[in-house]
């Protein structure tokens, strides 16, 4: 066992925020507020393109693309600095496509994206949800055909989140229908301008929209494909693992407690009564184990290794601490937290957000990625063997 | 004993099932949510129309007359419907004002619907922020009240005050004060009230030990319907979540067929019956000694975790569908979470609990 | 809703208690402590006598068979009182023997049980569990097959508690191996001494011990058999309905909660932490629910109704509550709640008995009469309608 | 970062374990559990053989030398197998001693297996009953002990106590004192001590400030590898239980194929998983830097929940077969619930947890 975290980091983590405390103007600030934390608008933008050109984006990528070869916890630091000062991440764009890139796509498909991704010039939107494949991922239904040098795509996908702003869809579609589930579903790269793609909003209870994309005869190029036909499933769940390690569920929820600890210590307060001072320290022992089961999966895809159930693990722990957390949170800050973004009486935490827009947005994470009842079964499977 | 609606009970149950079904359908609740819609005046008067504005006010004194676990049906179905109404509020007021002599007048006003009384209760009752902030100056009026339910149309609101430096409890009229809108978590008309006007404005209703006694009936009974209008919160979550899970099919099958999933279904089973017995239970304990409020505590406190609960567990079952904005779910969870902390929080129900078990304080 | 408590039944229990007060001798609660409440001592057996002579055992018993004719309440308070004090009571030879015969027992069993049980001569151990059928108890394998006027037993049975001091056996056997595991089940009364019964004591976590029963070609006339052949399972699942409204499990975390206010109310005592006083508020307000919540069955059953999910309903909130509540008390009492009975430097309720012990009781109640599990597929298939 | 053992580490798991399994197997477990059997002096002396009485006092000093968190492995391995042996409170004392110049021949006393040296450490160790009671006042030694872990033998305890007025810390020669018996819930060996005797049986190792220190760095240490020694135990009941349901039928099928089942045994395994890693890396913090016991006491609170849930969780889905004397489920489940009180409860470590957040005290 050797739990030290490395000097370098702490370092990074030091300097990384430093130099954040130099980029962050107001006006981001303002933005991003102002969006509910949810639009990517002008000051985001040029914040992402700043990030990219002074290496931060490509962190972890190989030299070859223009990266900066650090490991895995480079990442796992960087994301979690930005997540704790609630800062905005192309999260798609950089832990989903750029990796599987770099991990199977063309040469000609590395060219063309990867170093527009590292400058954030193009951003990518995820489709793979849809109305009747939710938690059953793989009985996706959107076909692709092929016709000539040619996919035919027709379907329609939900949660498309971020579809209304982004370059190109990151597509699962259905390439062989007649194989077992699993094995005929591909990846296309398509270009949200391509004819027949219609996007439309759907309103989601913690403020802004998702959205429904229809596609209509889409027609992309062969090149479209990443990596093989037919093995886009293995690429999806592959890149899923690690994608889970990178973004680590934590410092949003050390934010909350902080947030707390902060607003109870602050002059004017009145003392907590008993069962904030109970609460608190449950939180506290609840984040500490947080912290070190999250370094635990970093420390083991940094080793090489694929944490499965223990990325399981750690996302129903964190699950289940940010629900319970939230709710205790508007109990101990009392009516104060209820009252909307905008409106006066209200409180926010240390990122100018109120926890009434955080319990909105708690639903998200117990279905997202898989819900909690799925990682219970990896967990019963991959930890412990017992088939289903 | 008889743990089930009783036959007049089951009658103001179905009117007022129908009745909320009809006039707040989904639709129109996600309008109000959007703020494309409010509960109106003509809203308010089809609810005095309904006799529903003032159930269990005695009806020598203008009210209904009907006996408050009966008035708490409607209630509960406010909540099954999650219709954003203020009738808990009015309810209450009307109670209240019902038992000062000079006041019958203000139950009639309200039984008719001519006058919207709103009360000032909320989250820290007990010289909390919600009703400690007004103080009646010589002629002046000063201070605050905030996230009063209905605020931003009420003409008068029911308030804890200081009168040259006593407790009073006072009908305040509203015509002189500042109304600042306060959207929040569940509902669109509060406001905070800011005052800096006539001190004539406010009625005094009582004073000292009296004005005390008021505002705990006043806590006790604002925090019992709150319990109530959970439980129909969590009825309602529960049968669209069973209806939900038995329709939506993943690997095959329907949800439901999962083992997990009917379990955490037979949790909100649990969560809706144990919130609904305890809520009707603690009131009828009210209803036959108002100086017993313990188990309105009790209910409430119980009810602030059934509703975290509830809130996961439907959410979770419901997946990505629970979120969207079409989709009635998310109205139940933000309105019950807010309730959860408005009628009394957790630190206060435990200190409120704690109070009859003859426990030493803790050593500081 | 009238949630009104008779005021007959609030008057039964103050007179029971006073009567209790004046036959409860130091003896016996000396004889019942000592035992750690399993065993049935001299004092017991007197003790029980005089409870059936005063009529308290046929308390809710038709008039026809020497009973008081008492409404199902008058036996939840009998056994409300008698819990709460932790003064023992026949339970299976009450609750489950009695009803089961009054309602299909022949005349002739009638005659000769019903009222030796009403003066408390004779007790029934109860043989339903075997080694490969506990929570899946329909799959008993002990077998009886009809020789003439005889039925010859074999087979064996686990957890026949009490069966070492009781008289009879109430006993499940399979009599059509043929049938679908539910209707091959009959109920046969069979005399402790018959032959080719051995007992055998398996030791159990909270002291003293339960038996694993042998029958070997055990011998009974036909007139044992409780019923109609091959209705066993009928007649065991209805009279478990009944059986779970009539055993109230909330005294005992009533006398718990009381024994631990008391002990923090008592001189001397140290004020309790902030845990202690948030953690007794959570204790008020669970137990709150679950008094309403059994006057509720109660009350149902009172009015001719049979409570099937609000059964399970109760169980499992009362399983969960206990566990957790007694784990609670430790912690709230300290090093003292873990010393055992009869060492120096203990702590005991008001009845004279070790948290620990009761921490050690805790288990039998999340699997004895059908799982937490078992219960919540009850409540979802019952009380939901969502079928398996 | 590594969170696995290092090659020595697994060589030092290995090796216990394979040593506990065989010396320590449930016959035996049950023979002492009735009392028909007991840790003879004779087991005390292979610890001894085998260094583990002294694991990472100082070589220098007498003792192994080793690395706190290679000893660590010993004590879960200990917990793993549920084996009665007072290695916590020996290594503890070892530690307490080497620290002080004048004690070293104590500490090699305790490698050799010649003395046995026990802590008077236990629940509420600040004040609390365990450690507050002793007095030296003039000649004579007057007070008590509860609960002392293996005081039915130790040669010395290490103990806080007042010498004329004053707090100090000392190793106790127990040979004047009255022993009483204090079976508990996990152990047979567990003793009272009363003294009335002669002081200078008190060795003091520290007064005032360096006691208070010495008493703190004795309750952080005891407290982290009781964590531990519930880290081992919890992955013994998550084996132990995998193994059940995995082979278990009923309803035609292993108990394990129901997913309701499955999930809780995912429970079981986050449980022991969550303690393992905060326990040792509480630890670690620890070995960097001894002023540093704030993640002991945030993962002993983390422990003692976990404690409750597998207690619940694994006993469910045993059955019946788990309250057997003759299934080694309940020695775990005994010995680990007995552990979540002793070495500090729930309510000193909330109080302990408070104090580095800096939030003001309750009002009162």
């Amino acid at each position: 066992m050797d739990f030290a975290y490395p000097a370098e980091l702490d370092e990074f983590r030091r300097d990384f925020s430093a130099y954040l405390d130099g980029i962050v103007t107001p006006e981001l600030i303002d933005e991003i507020v102002r969006s509910g934390f949810e639009t990517r608008g002008p000051a985001t933008v040029a914040f992402w393109r700043r990030l990219g050109i002074d290496g931060y984006f490509g962190l972890g990528w190989p030299a070859e693309y223009g990266g900066g070869g650090k490991s895995v916890l480079y990442l796992h630091a960087f994301n979690y600095v930005m997540a704790y000062r609630r800062l905005p991440v192309p999260v798609v764009t950089l832990n989903t496509v750029a990796p599987t890139l770099m991990w199977i796509g063309s040469e000609e498909q590395k060219r063309e994206y990867l170093p527009k991704i590292l400058r954030a010039e193009i951003e990518f939107s995820i489709g793979y949800t849809e109305p009747e494949a939710g938690t059953d991922l793989a009985s996706l239904q959107t076909r692709a055909v092929r016709d000539g040098d040619w996919y035919i795509i027709n379907g329609q996908k939900i949660f498309t989140t971020g579809a209304h702003q982004a370059d190109y869809l990151w597509l699962a579609v259905r390439t062989d229908p007649e194989a077992p589930k699993h094995r005929g579903i591909s990846i296309l790269i398509v270009p949200l301008d391509a004819k027949g793609i219609e996007v439309r909003p759907l309103g989601i209870m913690h403020g802004g929209h998702t959205n429904i994309t229809y596609y209509d005869n889409v027609r992309v190029p062969v090149s479209a494909l990443v990596g093989e036909e037919n093995r886009g499933w293995y690429y999806m769940t592959t890149q899923l693992d690690f994608e889970r390690v990178a973004i680590s569920p934590v410092p949003h929820l050390e934010r909350l407690f902080d947030s707390l600890c902060a607003a109870l210590r602050s002059e004017g307060a009145s003392p907590p009564d008993e069962w904030t001072r109970v609460t608190l320290a449950q939180m506290a022992a609840d984040i500490n184990v947080l912290k070190v089961m999250d370094l635990k999966t970093a420390s083991m895809v940094a080793n090489g290794q694929v944490p499965v159930y223990e990325a399981s693990l750690l996302k129903v722990l964190s699950n289940e601490a940010r629900a319970r957390m939230i709710a205790e949170a508007l109990q101990i800050v009392g009516e104060r937290a209820l009252v909307r973004a905008g409106c006066a009486g209200g409180f926010t935490d240390v990122a100018g957000d109120t926890f009434e827009r955080q319990l909105r947005e708690s639903p998200i994470t117990l279905f997202g990625g898989g819900s909690n009842d799925i990682q219970r079964d990896i967990m019963a499977g991959h930890g412990l063997g017992l088939a289903r | 004993m008889l743990f089930a609606d009783s036959e007049e009970q089951a009658l103001i149950r179905q009117t007022a099932r129908a009745y909320f079904a009809d006039k707040y359908p989904a639709e129109r609740l996600y309008a109000i949510e959007r703020g494309d819609s409010a509960v109106a005046a003509s809203d308010v008067r089809e609810l005095a129309d309904l006799g529903w504005l003032a159930l269990f006010a005695p009806a020598d004194a203008g009210g209904g007359g009907i006996a408050m676990l009966d008035a708490a049906v409607v209630i509960d179905e406010c909540g099954y419907a999650a219709a954003p109404v203020p009738l808990a509020a009015s309810n209450v007021a009307a109670d209240l004002l019902s038992r000062r002599p000079g006041f019958a007048g203000d139950v009639t006003k309200i039984a008719s619907g001519t006058t919207f009384v709103s009360v000032a209760s909320g989250t820290r009752l007990r010289g909390g922020a919600a009703g400690g902030g007004l103080v009646a100056d010589g002629r002046r009026l000063r201070g605050e009240l905030r996230q009063v339910p209905f605020g931003n149309r009420a003409a008068v609101v029911l308030a804890p005050l200081r009168v040259d430096g006593d407790r009073a409890f006072a009908a305040v009229a509203l015509d002189g004060c500042a109304r600042d809108e306060a959207r929040t978590l569940d509902r669109r008309d509060f406001a905070h009230l800011r005052f800096d006007g006539d001190a004539s404005l406010a009625r005094v209703m009582a004073t000292g030990a009296e004005a005390e006694a008021m505002h705990e009936r006043c806590d006790a009974l604002f925090t019992a319907f709150a319990v109530v209008e959970t439980a129909g919160m969590l009825q309602r979550v529960l049968e669209m979540t069973v209806e939900y899970i038995s329709q939506r099919v993943q690997f095959g099958q329907p949800i439901a067929k999962f083992q997990a999933a009917r379990h955490r279904a037979a949790e909100l089973l649990m969560q809706a019956e144990t919130v609904r017995w305890t809520a009707y239970h603690a009131l009828w304990r009210f209803q036959e000694d108002d100086r017993d409020t313990r188990e309105i505590w009790l209910a409430k406190h119980w009810a602030i975790r059934a509703v975290e609960r509830t809130f996961q567990v439907s959410h979770l079952l419901h997946g990505g569908v629970g979120v969207g904005t079409d989709y009635p779910l998310h109205l139940y969870t933000q309105a019950m979470s807010a309730l959860a902390v408005r009628a009394g929080g957790m630190g206060e129900m435990v200190d409120r609990t704690l109070e009859p078990l003859g426990v030493a304080a803790a050593r500081r």
